[in-house]
């Protein structure tokens, strides 16, 4: 609900939505210029948690690297190693064996459904209801169980090699997968019933910070935030890439652009991901999860090579400019989280800081993902 | 004027609803692990740092081929050998890990052929000064093996 | 079909490579476009035009080396056909003495066509026009891309430090930066 | 009973002993319940089930340095969490729990306690201004008008319970509701009275309670995830104590008016045996609920707040008054 503003200059005062806030989650700071409770212009100010990691790329060989891309975005991190992994192997030309990339899929599914819990316990929790973030990350605890008695570790694996797997997972992983999903199917209907039905939560999100498809293509958002506005993209629909042809899901797209529609696009995400899920779990092929020479030292022929996935978070993309040395010449991230927080500073002119928090919270952050 | 009313009405039942599902959930059993009390059992492929892995006589297996300091990312592995006479093969004399520097990859334990290094499971690593994190990895060998 | 039309469009802008393709049609010759490029790679820097790549290989249809003069009125016609900015990428060849940026476009629709525009400016004076009037969200991807290489986008509404400490001088992403 | 000195100093005593005790354990009540809500013990270390946990809060808040900060308004940054905590108090001196059981029974019982209820809106002014805070000044101001904008509903609905009941003193309020279930003023049929829209008012004071105290849906004050602390945000040690036992103390004079002035106070349900532990009953039953209401809820926004006041509960009250009203002039 913007209203027009009629400032005079000496009115304003700046409030810095600092590094520690918490509906940051994170260390993103926001100078708003506000006057009373309307921000008259804000500045999102980042680079708090950046480490680097493109100069990291151009000094550590590819089988030293997997480490860091989990390190971008802990609550989603199998998709962006899954995008790391998926470019050396087109440009350096591993085959992958049939096993190995069901298995991928069902992990980051899985991996997606976990981020999307931690967004909507915090999110509901930036609104004000502390109890539905417990319920979600019960739920996500079990899903974090079962990923680490197969990876080793609870939110940075890095489970992938080229060419397969780090090691194989077993039947207790596909048993308890199994036993996941209803479960899972149940708490959606209780998080329906308890939260997106409820008048306070609608009349809280309904036409906050509408974002229109054009904002959305200038500024490159993707994911949520522009399946909310009605642009139908998905990297795993648009651009096809592993073992997803074969899975038969659908993209939830919501017209209205507002964080409602953001919220919806996101809960019905998770239903798509179960049914993503069983679908792999249903066609899961034996054999090996490496293929038989899998090349120790990897040497990509010279180029300049793009690969695009589909995270939690949206479209995350890796440019490799390879010299055909063993290191990288250059290694570019595309994080999606970047270019969704760039609108920000333009949809929060003239509304209350109430609402640009709910805004900033229906984007679904993860600071350390934009800085990189 | 229809409208109004229904929106308040229908308002109201969904705040019951919302107060329907958290009663149920207050009389349903708690989830959480006490943890002081109750001690989380790590799952067996759980990767705590690494260690040395003895063979029957306790003795290191690491042959001192250096692959594992070479495969991490980090640098954190620091291994020196020395030849006893008349002994073909090195045997080990100082296996240090920077754990402040390791992040769990697991490169090093993927990179040694010779089976000579595990995850250990341990967790509980809280601790105020940095040189306990300069972990010996022989010494504790040793302990474990007694 | 998208991929043509760009192609078309983006033609406009290299008009002596439009004379040479003719002189090309006429005399079938052999090489096709791809290992043409890897060719004239080796030897001296790519001539400005337009290449077709193939997907499943490099990740992007369209390949265009433009001069810093007509980024401005490329990526024009990129916004006229509705691609959204994916990412810019800067690339400080040190040999060749030669700093290049790459403006990453795709599309929203299903048929899919990624398009890169890369343009290629001297080391020691790095100024490229910035693209923020067209693209509002290239406005960080510039500031970080100057934070890294230290390359000018003038006429840039807020040019400081996005990444790096606001004093920073630095540019770490340089080949010869030592930290 | 008449005035002497001593009888004033027992009563006070007995009346500041049960806020005391019932701020703090209801601070314990509420930890454990929204532990229960969301699946998790709450605290159960100290003492068993807890229960040693608020005095250790206490000491613990004690033990704390009271750290004013640089340009604070120094007088009213001390005023403010006292005059938090006096109006809370001081109206359990007028709240009867029975017949007998009262401190001191006012003649205008009920206009007592809103006066002193009003002076806890500008507590919250005086410490989000005096503490310079960016935060605590957008909170202080946004609990005013909150405060302001549920205050008038409120009032209204306490005259047309106190034109019915004819008088101003809560005794014979509760007198007036004796005898059944039926007879409380929460159901419509009272004796000689027919209207509909008494439980509806009953709701309206119970969402103006709940506002009035800055909970639940209505936590705009101290919005946690926006305004880091709200008004609070500069106090250590007793300050925040204050202000914490404060609320819990309005929270308690809320429950109980609501049950003096719809449920019937100390009268039994089937009209036997009235006494005080009716009472507390119903006063636990209320409280229960806006623990309960409090762990369910996202916030509300304060446009919907204030929207929801002058144009849903402030038009139903008044309507309700006039209806009130016209039906007394008939009967």
């Amino acid at each position: 609900m913007s209203v027009p503003i009629h400032i005079q200059p000496d009115e304003t005062f700046v409030l810095n939505v600092g590094p520690q806030h918490p509906a940051t989650h994170g260390v993103l700071r926001v100078k708003m210029e506000m006057d009373g409770e309307y921000i008259v212009n804000a500045e999102t100010v980042i680079g708090y948690i950046h480490r680097m990691h493109e100069k990291m790329g151009e000094l550590k060989t590819y089988p030293q690297y997997y480490m860091n891309l989990s390190r971008m975005d802990y609550l989603g991190a199998l998709g962006y190693s899954h995008g790391h992994v998926l470019l050396v192997e087109k440009v350096a030309g591993i085959e992958v064996p049939e096993r190995a990339e069901y298995i991928r899929a069902i992990t980051v599914e899985l991996n997606r459904i976990a981020s999307h819990l931690f967004w909507f316990g915090a999110f509901v929790m930036d609104l004000g209801g502390f109890s539905p973030l417990m319920y979600a990350l019960q739920d996500r605890e079990h899903i974090l169980d079962m990923l680490e008695r197969i990876t080793g570790s609870r939110l940075t694996y890095s489970y992938y090699r080229f060419g397969g797997l780090y090691n194989d997972i077993d039947d207790q992983f596909i048993e308890s997968a199994r036993e996941f999903i209803p479960r899972m199917r149940k708490s959606l209907k209780k998080y329906h019933k308890l939260v997106t039905g409820n008048i306070i939560f609608i009349k809280r999100l309904k036409d906050n910070a509408i974002l229109s498809k054009e904002t959305c293509r200038k500024y490159g958002a993707s994911s949520a935030v522009a399946r909310g506005s009605g642009i139908n993209y998905d990297v795993r629909k648009n651009e096809p890439y592993s073992v997803y042809p074969e899975f038969d899901f659908d993209v939830p797209v919501y017209p209205e652009g507002d964080s409602l529609a953001r919220y919806n696009v996101r809960m019905a995400e998770i239903e798509q991901s179960l049914r993503i899920i069983e679908q792999g779990l249903d066609k899961l092929p034996d054999g090996p999860i490496m293929p038989k020479k899998a090349p120790k030292i990897i040497k990509p022929p010279a180029g300049d090579y793009y690969q695009a996935v589909e995270t939690a978070r949206g479209n995350f993309g890796i440019r490799l400019i390879s010299d055909g040395t063993k290191v990288p010449y250059r290694l570019k991230l595309r994080s999606p989280t970047y270019s969704n927080m760039h609108l920000f500073d333009e949809t929060a002119k003239g509304m209350l800081i109430m609402d640009a928090l709910a805004f900033m919270g229906s984007l679904d952050l993860v600071i350390p993902e934009i800085d990189r | 004027m229809v409208t109004y009313f229904s929106e308040i009405f229908s308002g109201l039942w969904s705040l019951i609803i919302g107060l329907s599902i958290t009663f149920r959930e207050f009389f349903s059993p708690t989830v959480t692990v006490h943890y002081p009390y109750e001690q989380v059992v790590m799952p067996e492929r759980f990767r705590g740092h690494i260690q040395l892995k003895g063979d029957e006589e306790g003795n290191p297996k690491c042959v001192v081929c250096m692959m594992c300091q070479r495969a991490c990312p980090s640098g954190c592995i620091t291994v020196a050998g020395k030849k006893k006479e008349g002994e073909k093969k090195k045997t080990l004399s100082k296996y240090t890990l920077d754990f402040t520097k390791c992040s769990l990859c697991g490169s090093c334990v993927e990179s040694c052929n010779f089976d000579a290094l595990e995850f250990s499971k341990e967790y509980k690593l809280a601790s105020t000064r940095k040189e306990d994190f300069i972990m010996d990895l022989m010494q504790r060998l040793e302990e474990q093996n007694k | 079909m998208i991929v043509e039309k760009t192609k078309k469009a983006l033609d406009v802008l290299f008009p002596q490579q439009k004379a040479e393709q003719e002189a090309e049609d006429d005399t079938p010759v052999s090489t096709t476009p791809e290992n043409e490029a890897h060719e004239t790679k080796k030897e001296e820097p790519r001539p400005n035009g337009l290449i077709e790549r193939d997907y499943a290989v490099h990740g992007y249809h369209l390949d265009a080396q433009v001069a810093p003069e007509q980024l401005f009125s490329a990526i024009e016609i990129i916004d006229g056909l509705e691609f959204f900015l994916e990412s810019i990428t800067g690339v400080d060849w040190i040999e060749d003495d030669q700093m290049e940026i790459i403006y990453d476009f795709s599309r929203y629709d299903f048929d899919l066509c990624r398009v890169v525009i890369r343009t290629r400016v001297a080391r020691d004076t790095p100024v490229v026009p910035t693209i923020t009037p067209i693209y509002a969200g290239a406005n960080w991807h510039e500031r970080e891309t100057h934070d890294f290489f230290g390359i000018k986008f003038d006429g840039h509404p807020h040019l400081i430090p996005l990444l790096l400490p606001e004093d920073a001088d630095f540019h770490p992403l340089l080949k010869d930066f030592k930290a | 009973m008449e005035l002497t000195f001593f009888n004033v100093a027992v009563a006070v005593t007995i009346a500041i002993g049960f806020a005391a005790i019932n701020a703090a354990y209801l601070v314990w009540a509420e930890r454990r319940g929204a532990g229960r809500i969301q699946r998790r013990p709450g605290p159960n270390i100290n003492g068993p089930l807890g229960l040693l946990q608020p005095p250790l809060d206490g000491i613990k808040l004690m033990a704390k340095q009271l750290i004013i900060p640089g340009g604070a308004d120094k007088a009213l940054f001390i005023a403010a969490p006292v005059l938090a905590m006096a109006p809370a108090i001081v109206s359990f001196v007028t709240l009867p729990f029975s017949d007998t059981i009262v401190a001191h029974n006012l003649n205008v019982g009920v206009l007592a306690i809103f006066a002193f209820a009003s002076l806890g809106g500008i507590s919250l002014l005086f410490a989000g201004w005096s503490s310079r805070n960016k935060y605590a000044v957008m909170s202080s101001v946004r609990a005013v008008s909150q405060a302001i904008a549920y205050e008038i509903p409120m009032l209204v609905t306490v005259i047309t319970v106190v034109m019915i009941a004819g008088t101003m003193n809560l005794t014979d309020i509760v007198a007036a509701q004796k005898g059944g279930i039926w007879n409380w003023n929460i159901f419509p049929f009272k004796a000689g009275l027919f209207n509909p829209l008494m439980t509806m008012s009953f709701l309206i004071f119970f969402i103006c309670a709940l506002a009035e105290t800055n909970r639940a849906p209505f936590d705009l004050g101290e919005a946690e995830s926006e305004l880091v602390a709200g008004f609070h945000t500069e106090y250590g040690s007793m300050g925040f104590g204050l202000f914490f036992m404060g609320e819990y103390a309005n929270i308690v004079v809320g429950a109980c008016l609501t049950t003096l002035l719809f449920l019937g106070g100390w009268s039994c349900p089937f009209g036997l045996f009235p006494g005080v532990w009716w009472f507390l009953l119903k006063i636990y039953v209320i409280i229960a609920t806006i623990i309960w209401i409090r762990w369910t809820f996202p916030r509300t926004t304060i446009y919907g707040l204030l929207n929801l006041s002058w144009k849903i509960l402030i038009p139903f009250s008044l309507f309700n008054l006039l209806l009130t009203a016209g039906l007394l002039k008939v009967f």
